[in-house]
């Protein structure tokens, strides 16, 4: 497949995520897009890694290098990290629920100008 | 490697004095000496001693910038626990956990002061700004807290999905994570590629989310002021600076070896003008020192930028004056900021007469800031016009600049009015003499930097 | 020696100006005989001269001495200078010792202050003539600038005093730039400022400069000599006391002046256009004073025009080359106009302050001295022979015959209205009735001894003061001008056969007779007491110049002063920069509306901002290309 | 057209629309589960490019773990009927339209990006995204950043229990 | 080693003073600082030993700055005046009462400091701290013991200087980047490469800065503001000295590092500056109150300074040097007459005064003496001053001189105008039962009429020390 694929896929996604985050309210669905934006990246880096591997492998005959895991390891980070942010954001959408009741981010409005 | 260990150690360690040790104010103790071994071997360090030996395959690599850097962090955040260490223990019913986020945080201060990878850069800035998303909210009963902490965490995220957006489209033009790639004309990555320019762009729009440059600075006033005093001052210094030497050392590492680094000048120059503008301008309006000095930040944060647009050897050092001019002054301002009962200019009428000491120090800090000599402040703003002014472009910037900076007199001194100027009947928390102490010689020490700075940088290696 | 001459003067004001709490009779010694003892000192020195030819300069200290030029503070005593100072020191005494009398009244600190402006004038007169340099002499310009104005205002509960005391020293500062700029422009030229350097290399200049410099230093000259345009500032400063009218705008001061211009003959000579500006200036201001002085009725008025007119006759002298024929009036006319200030004085001291010639006449009985010595006067000034106005008059008109005869007819009318205007005062001030309140005529007596003997010593000058320069056709040698040649070096000779000299001064004078005829006439029996009408009415209100002066002076730039301060500088040029800082503030309380509290907004904003970014990078040198040719 | 080919557009296809209908459903439980059909498609993807491991991690970690722990906080919090109220229209056609603005641009200058026209990914096969693979790289060259998360896990677990903790 | 003791005793007496308490002890002590710095700024300018006067050690190894400081004629100058200016104030304010007076001494102190650092620098950062840290004292000295509308005014004045400061700021640091040995000193500065264009712009942002602290023509409206609300002490200092500020940074460092651009802009200035003159002065002449016309008086004074500074001629130049003195004495002894008739009347209207020349004659002839000087009355000392610069500017352009000279007679009209309204006429409600002025104010007053009139009559000692530095800044320019 042409790399061009994957690059418009996920930029997609990304933007469906942006947009996302843009039109609701709900704290937990703009969260979701939010993750949903991580994982368009996450689906672009494994693409990348076979790019590469591909490239690599073209660039030096002979022995197959490991061109590209590098990236998919990044995934994995990724992927850890919001593990993590997620245990800590819902800690913090629940804790205002308890406060106020509700998740709507434009409820909480005391902080501005 | 020394400071990373140590910091993510004593967090550790903390842990389980927290449920060992009852006495609360024995945790400032434990963090202050935590702070004291942290800053010895990090000193140690760029000695060239380093504890442990591991070999981190190049993800991280430490400098002589990175480690003086580091020193300085940790040596701001050891003044800042010396003065707000109760403050940080009364916020909520906790008093270990803050300190063991503030290692935590740390840790992610030395990680970004070192990393040489993108991936270093990300995980960095990931435990820098998980600890601060919980403790922006830790004041659990106060909405304000509340909404800062969601605000902070909902645009957090988000900017971390465009870095990491960033990452990966550096990641496919040139196939590694590393800082410094090699581009060779036979080797496997020719030539600038388009791909990394995009990813940069979307790196750096990230980083000026971290480091509050206009126009991704929106949160950080809301998010400075819905967090408790103590918090902010935290946040507004070392976490602040740290994200500035990440993205010196991301501009260092790629921004001059992607294309000629003057095709990002006009970026930065459009980034620095909207960052003092909406900084500046916003902050007159302010009725609340807080809040006011959360714009403050944004507008010194503007000067700071002034380092990544010139990217010369003024620039570095710069950037490491302006750190430790602009946290040590913030840092004393928000000190006196959580002992007053009224934060709003109103509140500080007539302090120089109830607490002379606690307004006279107030002003040096405020001088500083404002950038009028023979205060760090000043020098630190000298190197960062210089930088510019050294690259011989772009001069109008620097104008704009100083015109920026004279507006920033009307708030910083509002507040020198509201002391000396005015009257009124000031409450504050008990002041203590060490309290007393330790802002005079915070103000001593910025004086110094200001005359002698070389002091400062030959002092920090011995 | 030199330099005693103004020191005791000096002395003398310090001494009072410093001590006020000496007694009145120990002040009058200090002031009296300060100036005698300058002028013992004066005579000694024109008595050298005399025999000896011009003193050498002599250089005190130096004043200004930096690379571009050298001033010396130098004094410079010779012919010309040495009978300034018989005049300004031998009048000045006799002055001093009339005030004694004449400001016997005063408080013993006003007394005391009096003297000691009084000495300090003549120090800066002093100065002005012995000065060697343009500068020197521009110090003692400025002095008597100064004292004027301190001694006009010496009565200085009076607004009114004090108003005519700043005009008198605006009016002569406005001279004075003319004169400075004079100056700057020979030392810019030269290098230096001393008259013998000046004169010596006069050829160096090209005529551009030499007209430039002649006319600006008449300036100087019409503001000091109160000359047209700037002549208003004479008759307001009779406001001072009557002695002080004498000395300073009668005697000395005002021929400062006349000096200058004698002094730089050698540079006006070579400028036909500053000696015809001179000359026209002069002539005109002479017959427009005259005619002011016809229909004034404050005696001190009369006077003053009188003298304004007098001056112009001088200035239509040095006009036309007859630099001595000036010298010798100004002799002339220091000795009868002070006479006749101090004989006013007399009068007014008699009735209590009353200035105004409606409210006197008849006189003659009452004051039978002051009556005397003033008829001497105002033959005098009239130029009726042999009374020393005629010689010194009849010099300037002859010149003025040959240099231009139109100069001369209007001379001769100055002339016959000078007569009428003198003996118009004469005639309704001691002749006719006694129009004044009975309580003032109760009182009326002659005046102290004080006062009448310096009346006496006047009048014999006056009358016979005119002997010292008898001209060749009257058989005499012209003694000053042989005196003088060595200075005006540069006096016109004309050559008039005699029987036309004659006839000339034969039409003058038969004109000022007329003009005594006509006014004794008109005057002994029916003094004018009614408000004038017409004509006169234009007259009695000085031709409306100080109104003129006002609408097209003044009162513009005292509105443009108002405009300046209330519109310029509040909402011009502060407006501008509180604006600045009003507009800050509108930008901040609409900027703050961006944070608006919302996330959404925030991030929507961001990703503005990003697509921004992106398009600015990859225009990048486009936009820079529009800027750099924008500015 | 190959079946990997065919199945790369369906995978693509269905990704895009269930990511749309996350944004569309009015119910938060729906959106969860239309987002878990996206990551299934994404996972899917990762097979296709031969990225076994991730494939599974994303499955377990996101799908699994991740999406249940929101489902579980909506089902606490009793959200799952529609009570959001409505954005402003207009600010929701903002976000549309700098939604759509930020693809334009992102895309444009990805097609410029002349170096990697003629690139091709390698679908199905190359070992590298092999668990095998991936472990001997991850614990030599990645074993400081792998030590390191476990900081961000910490402070996470701290963070957590300073803010979830009732007191 | 005196260059050093010129700064360091005011920074230390200053010091002291800040923590006296007791108030007449403060007055004592600070009369006592400033005679000491008195004799050392005479000993400085009788003192011929180079070593002496200059003073030299390393500062900032980094950018490549030391901490050069000497006196030559200029500075000795500058520093006599602002060494002579501070006893004569607080002699003349000795029965002044300040609240916290040790505070407000030792700010004057420092204030002093500052002035004295800019005149003896030769080193453009440390010139430029010094620049700085004589207008913070200012700021607070102005704005704690300032009259009503203190801190608005005050805040206009410092943001004002503050942002003319910052652009010269700007200034300095381009041409150390041009500089041949990339250091602050003053010789390398003079050498620095500039290009046409370059030395333009940085011309006009260095003399933003300057021209804002004398104050010229649209620069000024910060000045008459401050002047009047500012505490009467502190306004002798700001008018005295420290406008002289502007005046020596072009003499000391605008000219000679811009020749060129100097040159050619200089038309411009000089009508600015000219226009200045004329137009402080009739606004002078409608004031109503005593400070503000003083304040419009100084701004036509300052104009003609800067106009015969850019006419490019030694004349010109050795005037102003001397004129920095001569305007500095004379205008500190206007307001010392300012301050006494505000005490003791309350007021300074004109329209309320009238008549004190009866009731305080001593007062009425120090004033009259000191007004004449500030119309530059022959034998006083700002005759010779203004004479050597009209005189320059006659060289440079003989109508721009003779437009410049009508200023002088406005000056007659505003000066004599004050005089009548506040000492002539007879007394009203308010002067009926004056007293003459104190002992002290007497003091401080014969003092400077002493320095008027001998530097009236003899000023040749001042003459002679312009002499070298007026050849040796003219010489610079091309």
């Amino acid at each position: 497949m042409p790399i061009q694929y994957y690059i418009v896929l996920a930029a997609a996604l990304f933007c469906i995520g942006v947009v996302g985050v843009l039109i609701r309210r709900n704290a937990i669905i703009i969260f979701m897009s939010i993750e949903l934006m991580l994982n368009s990246v996450n689906l672009m880096l494994v693409a990348f890694s076979k790019m590469h591997y591909a490239l690599g492998n073209a660039a030096n005959t002979g022995t197959p290098v490991n061109v590209g895991t590098d990236a998919q390891l990044f995934v994995f980070f990724i992927m850890v990290v919001a593990a993590a942010e997620v245990s800590v954001g819902l800690a913090i959408i629940v804790m205002m629920y308890r406060n106020i009741h509700s998740t709507d981010v434009n409820f909480l409005n005391r902080l501005k100008n | 490697m020394n400071a990373i260990i140590f910091s993510a150690g004593w967090g550790i360690i903390m842990m389980f004095c927290s449920f060992l040790v009852r006495n609360k104010s024995s945790f400032r103790h434990i963090a202050v000496v935590g702070l004291l071994v942290l800053l010895v071997v990090n000193i140690l360090d760029s000695n060239g001693v380093a504890v442990f030996h591991i070999d981190s395959k190049n993800m991280l690599a430490y400098t002589r910038f990175g480690l003086l850097f580091n020193s300085i962090a940790i040596a701001s955040t050891l003044i800042y626990v010396l003065l707000s260490g109760k403050d940080i223990a009364r916020i909520g019913s906790y008093a270990a956990e803050y300190f063991i986020l503030i290692f935590f945080v740390l840790c992610g201060v030395a990680i970004l002061s070192s990393y040489n990878n993108l991936l270093m850069l990300f995980l960095g800035i990931e435990i820098l700004s998980i600890p601060l998303y919980i403790l922006t909210g830790s004041d659990k009963r106060n909405l304000k807290s509340n909404e800062a902490s969601l605000k902070y965490f909902l645009m957090g995220s988000f900017s971390t999905a465009l870095m990491v957006m960033g990452i990966a489209l550096m990641y496919g033009g040139t196939g590694t994570f590393s800082l410094d790639v090699v581009r060779t004309e036979t080797g496997l990555y020719k030539g600038v590629s388009f791909l990394e320019i995009i990813g940069l762009l979307f790196l750096m729009v990230s980083m000026c989310f971290k480091v509050s440059a206009a126009p991704f600075h929106f949160w950080t006033p809301d998010v400075y002021d819905g967090a408790p005093g103590v918090i902010t001052s935290f946040m507004a210094t070392i976490v602040k600076v740290a994200g500035f030497i990440a993205f010196l050392k991301l501009c260092y590492g790629r921004m001059t070896t992607t294309s000629t680094a003057i095709d990002w000048q006009l970026l930065f120059a459009v980034i620095i003008i909207a960052t003092l503008l909406f900084g500046n301008i916003t902050a007159i309006f302010q009725q609340s020192v807080k809040r006011m000095l959360a714009y403050s930040s944004i507008a010194q944060a503007g000067f700071m930028l002034f380092a990544l647009f010139s990217l010369n050897d003024f620039a570095s050092k710069g950037l490491l004056m302006y750190s430790a001019a602009y946290s040590l002054a913030t840092i004393g301002l928000f000190a006196v900021l959580v002992k007053m009962k009224d934060v709003t200019f109103e509140g500080y009428n007539g302090l120089a007469k109830t607490q002379p000491v606690l307004a006279a120090t107030n002003a040096i800090f405020l001088f500083s800031l404002a950038g009028i000599p023979l205060t760090a402040g000043f020098l630190a703003k000298y190197y960062m016009l210089a930088s510019v002014v050294e690259t011989g472009n772009y001069i109008w910037l620097v104008v704009v600049a100083v015109l920026f900076a004279a507006i920033s007199t009307y708030y910083y001194f509002r507040v020198i009015q509201a002391m000396y100027f005015k009257t009124g009947e000031p409450q504050t928390e008990n002041i203590t003499g060490s309290f007393k102490f330790g802002l005079i010689a915070l103000a001593a020490i910025i004086i110094i930097i200001g005359v002698l700075p070389q002091y400062l940088f030959n002092w920090l290696y011995f | 020696m030199v330099y005693l001459v103004p020191l005791f003067p000096l002395l003398g004001f310090f001494l009072n100006g410093l001590f006020r709490n000496l007694s009145k009779s120990l002040v009058s010694i200090i002031g009296c005989g300060s100036i005698l003892i300058s002028f013992i000192i004066s005579c000694i020195l024109f008595f050298d001269v005399r025999s000896g030819g011009a003193l050498p300069v002599h250089p005190l200290f130096p004043f200004i001495n930096i690379a571009s030029f050298k001033i010396d503070f130098a004094f410079q005593v010779d012919q010309l200078s040495s009978i300034f100072l018989l005049i300004i020191t031998g009048v000045g005494f006799l002055i001093h010792v009339y005030s004694t009398s004449y400001m016997h009244e005063e408080k013993e600190e006003h007394f005391a202050r009096y003297f000691s402006y009084l000495n300090l004038f003549v120090f800066s007169m002093l100065l002005l003539v012995l000065g060697a340099n343009y500068v020197i002499m521009f110090i003692g310009w400025e002095g008597v600038g100064l004292c004027s104005y301190l001694l006009i205002g010496y009565w200085f509960k009076n607004d009114n005093y004090n108003y005519a005391a700043t005009k008198a020293f605006v009016m002569n500062r406005i001279g004075d730039v003319g004169f400075l700029l004079g100056i700057f422009w020979l030392l810019s030229k030269l290098g230096t400022a001393n008259f013998n350097d000046v004169f010596a290399n006069v050829h160096q200049l090209s005529s551009t400069d030499i007209t430039g410099i002649t006319v600006l230093l008449f300036i100087g000259a019409m503001g000091k000599s109160a000359q047209i345009p700037l002549y208003t500032w004479l008759p307001d400063a009779m406001a001072g006391p009557t002695p002080v009218s004498a000395l300073i705008h009668a005697a000395t001061m005002v021929t400062a002046g006349i000096y200058m211009v004698a002094r730089s003959n050698a540079l006006y000579s070579l400028s036909a256009v500053a000696e015809n500006l001179v000359a026209i200036v002069g002539i005109a201001t002479a017959l427009l004073a005259a005619t002011i002085a016809i229909k004034q009725n404050d005696i001190k008025k009369v006077l003053a025009y009188s003298t304004v007119s007098q001056l112009g006759y001088m200035f239509l002298g040095l006009g036309v080359g007859a630099y001595t024929g000036a010298v010798f009036h100004v002799m002339t006319h220091a000795f009868f106009k002070a006479l006749l200030f101090l004989g006013a004085g007399s009068v007014i001291h008699a009735l209590h302050t009353q200035q105004d010639m409606r409210y006197m006449g008849g006189l003659k009985k009452y004051l039978p001295v002051t009556h005397i010595t003033f008829l001497v006067a105002c033959l005098a000034i009239s130029g009726i022979p042999p009374f020393s106005g005629f010689f010194s008059k009849d010099e300037i008109l002859a010149a003025a015959y040959s240099a231009n005869p139109i100069y001369w007819v209007l001379g001769v009318i100055g002339a016959g209205m000078t007569a009428f205007y003198m003996f118009r005062l004469y005639a309704t001030t001691f002749l006719g009735e006694f129009r004044g309140t009975d309580e003032q005529k109760n009182h009326l007596h002659e005046s102290p001894l004080a006062i009448t003997i310096p009346l006496l010593i006047l009048a014999i000058l006056a009358a016979i003061g005119g002997f010292v320069n008898v001209p060749e056709v009257f058989g005499g040698n012209a003694k000053l001008h042989e005196f003088l040649s060595p200075v005006i070096t540069t006096e016109k000779t004309f050559q008039l056969t005699s029987s036309k000299d004659f006839m000339l001064m034969g039409i003058s004078v038969a004109v000022a007779v007329i003009g005594i005829i006509i006014a004794l006439a008109k005057y002994i029996k029916k003094p004018e007491l009614g408000e004038p009408q017409g004509l006169g009415k234009v007259l009695a209100n000085k031709w409306y110049v100080d109104e003129i002066y006002n609408a097209l002076i003044v009162n513009p730039l005292s509105y443009l002063a108002i405009f300046f301060k209330n519109v310029i500088e509040k909402s011009g040029i502060d407006g501008f920069v509180n604006g600045v800082g009003t507009f800050v503030q509108y930008s901040s309380r609409r900027l703050r509306l961006v944070q608006n509290g919302k996330v959404g907004t925030y991030i929507l904003l961001m990703v503005f901002s990003i697509v921004l970014l992106f398009v600015v990078f990859w225009n990048q040198t486009n936009i820079i290309d529009f800027f750099q040719k924008i500015f | 057209m190959t079946a990997t080919e065919i199945l790369f557009w369906f995978l693509s296809a269905l990704a895009l629309f269930s990511a749309l209908m996350v944004l569309a459903s009015k119910n938060p439980v729906h959106s969860v589960l239309w987002l878990i059909v996206v990551f299934f498609a994404i996972s899917g993807h990762y097979i296709l490019l031969n990225a076994q491991f991730l494939a599974i991690v994303n499955l377990i970690v996101y799908a699994g773990a991740i999406m249940v722990l929101f489902l579980f906080v909506i089902m606490l919090m009793n959200l799952n009927t529609s009570t959001e109220p409505q954005r402003n229209s207009l600010l929701k056609l903002a976000g549309v339209v700098a939604g759509c603005l930020l693809l334009t641009v992102m895309v444009s200058a990805v097609r410029s990006a002349n170096e990697i026209t003629n690139s091709q990914t390698i679908m199905n096969e190359g070992n590298i995204g092999l668990i095998e693979n991936l472990g001997k790289v991850l614990f030599t060259q990645y074993v400081v950043p792998f030590e390191i998360s476990s900081v961000l896990f910490l402070s996470a677990m701290v963070g957590a229990v300073v803010i979830g903790k009732k007191e | 080693m005196i260059a050093l003791l010129l700064i360091l005793v005011p920074v230390i007496g200053g010091l002291i003073t800040l923590f006296i308490k007791n108030k007449n002890t403060a007055k004592g002590f600070s009369l006592f600082v400033s005679i000491i710095t008195l004799i050392f700024a005479l000993i400085g300018v009788y003192s011929t030993q180079v070593n002496q006067l200059h003073f030299d050690v390393a500062w900032m190894p980094d950018l490549n700055s030391r901490i050069t400081l000497g006196l030559d004629g200029l500075s000795k100058i500058l520093s006599l005046l602002t060494a002579i200016s501070l006893p004569v104030i607080i002699t003349a304010t000795y029965k002044n009462t300040y609240t916290n007076a040790g505070k407000f001494y030792g700010l004057m102190f420092l204030c002093q400091a500052g002035m004295l650092g800019v005149f003896l620098s030769m080193d453009a950062l440390l010139f430029y701290f010094f620049w700085e840290l004589a207008l913070i004292p200012a700021y607070f000295l102005c704005s704690i013991w300032g009259g009503e509308k203190r801190i608005p005014v005050t805040f206009k004045f410092f943001v004002y200087t503050f942002v003319g400061s910052l652009l010269m700021l700007i200034s300095i640091l381009f041409i150390y980047s041009k500089t041949p040995d990339h250091s602050f000193a003053m010789q390398s500065f003079y050498h620095a490469k500039l290009s046409a264009s370059q030395s333009q712009w940085m011309f006009w942002l260095f003399f933003i800065a300057l021209a804002i602290k004398m104050p010229v023509f649209p620069f000024h409206t910060w000045q008459p503001d401050t002047y009047e609300q500012a505490p009467t002490a502190v306004t002798m200092l700001l008018s005295g000295v420290m406008v002289k500020m502007g005046v020596f940074g072009v003499i000391r460092w605008l000219l000679p590092i811009f020749p060129q651009a100097s040159q050619t802009n200089s038309s411009i200035i000089i009508t600015l500056s000219v226009i200045g003159m004329l137009y402080a002065s009739l606004i002078a002449i409608r004031q109503n109150d005593m400070k503000r016309l003083i304040a419009y008086s100084s701004i036509a004074h300052v104009g003609l300074m800067c106009a015969a500074l850019f006419s490019n001629q030694q004349v010109g130049m050795q005037g102003v040097l001397i004129q920095m003195f001569n305007h500095g004495i004379n205008i500190i002894g206007l307001w010392i007459v300012a301050d006494a008739i505000e005490k003791q009347f309350g007021t300074r209207k004109f329209s309320e005064l009238g008549g004190l020349g009866q009731r305080a004659p001593t007062l009425a002839i120090l004033f009259v003496v000191l007004c004449l000087a500030n119309v530059a009355l022959p034998l006083t000392n700002a005759f010779v001053g203004e004479f050597l610069m009209f005189n320059g500017l006659f060289r440079y352009n003989p109508v721009m001189a003779g437009i410049a000279l009508i200023a002088i007679i406005l000056a007659a009209v505003y000066t004599l105008n004050m005089i009548q309204k506040i000492f002539y006429g007879n007394t009203v409600a308010l002067t009926a039962n004056a007293h003459d002025s104190s002992f002290n104010i007497n003091a401080a007053l014969v003092i400077l009429v002493i320095v008027v009139i001998v530097f009236g009559i003899y000023p040749q000692p001042m003459l002679n020390l312009a002499q070298e530095s007026a050849k040796m800044f003219i010489a610079k320019i091309p």
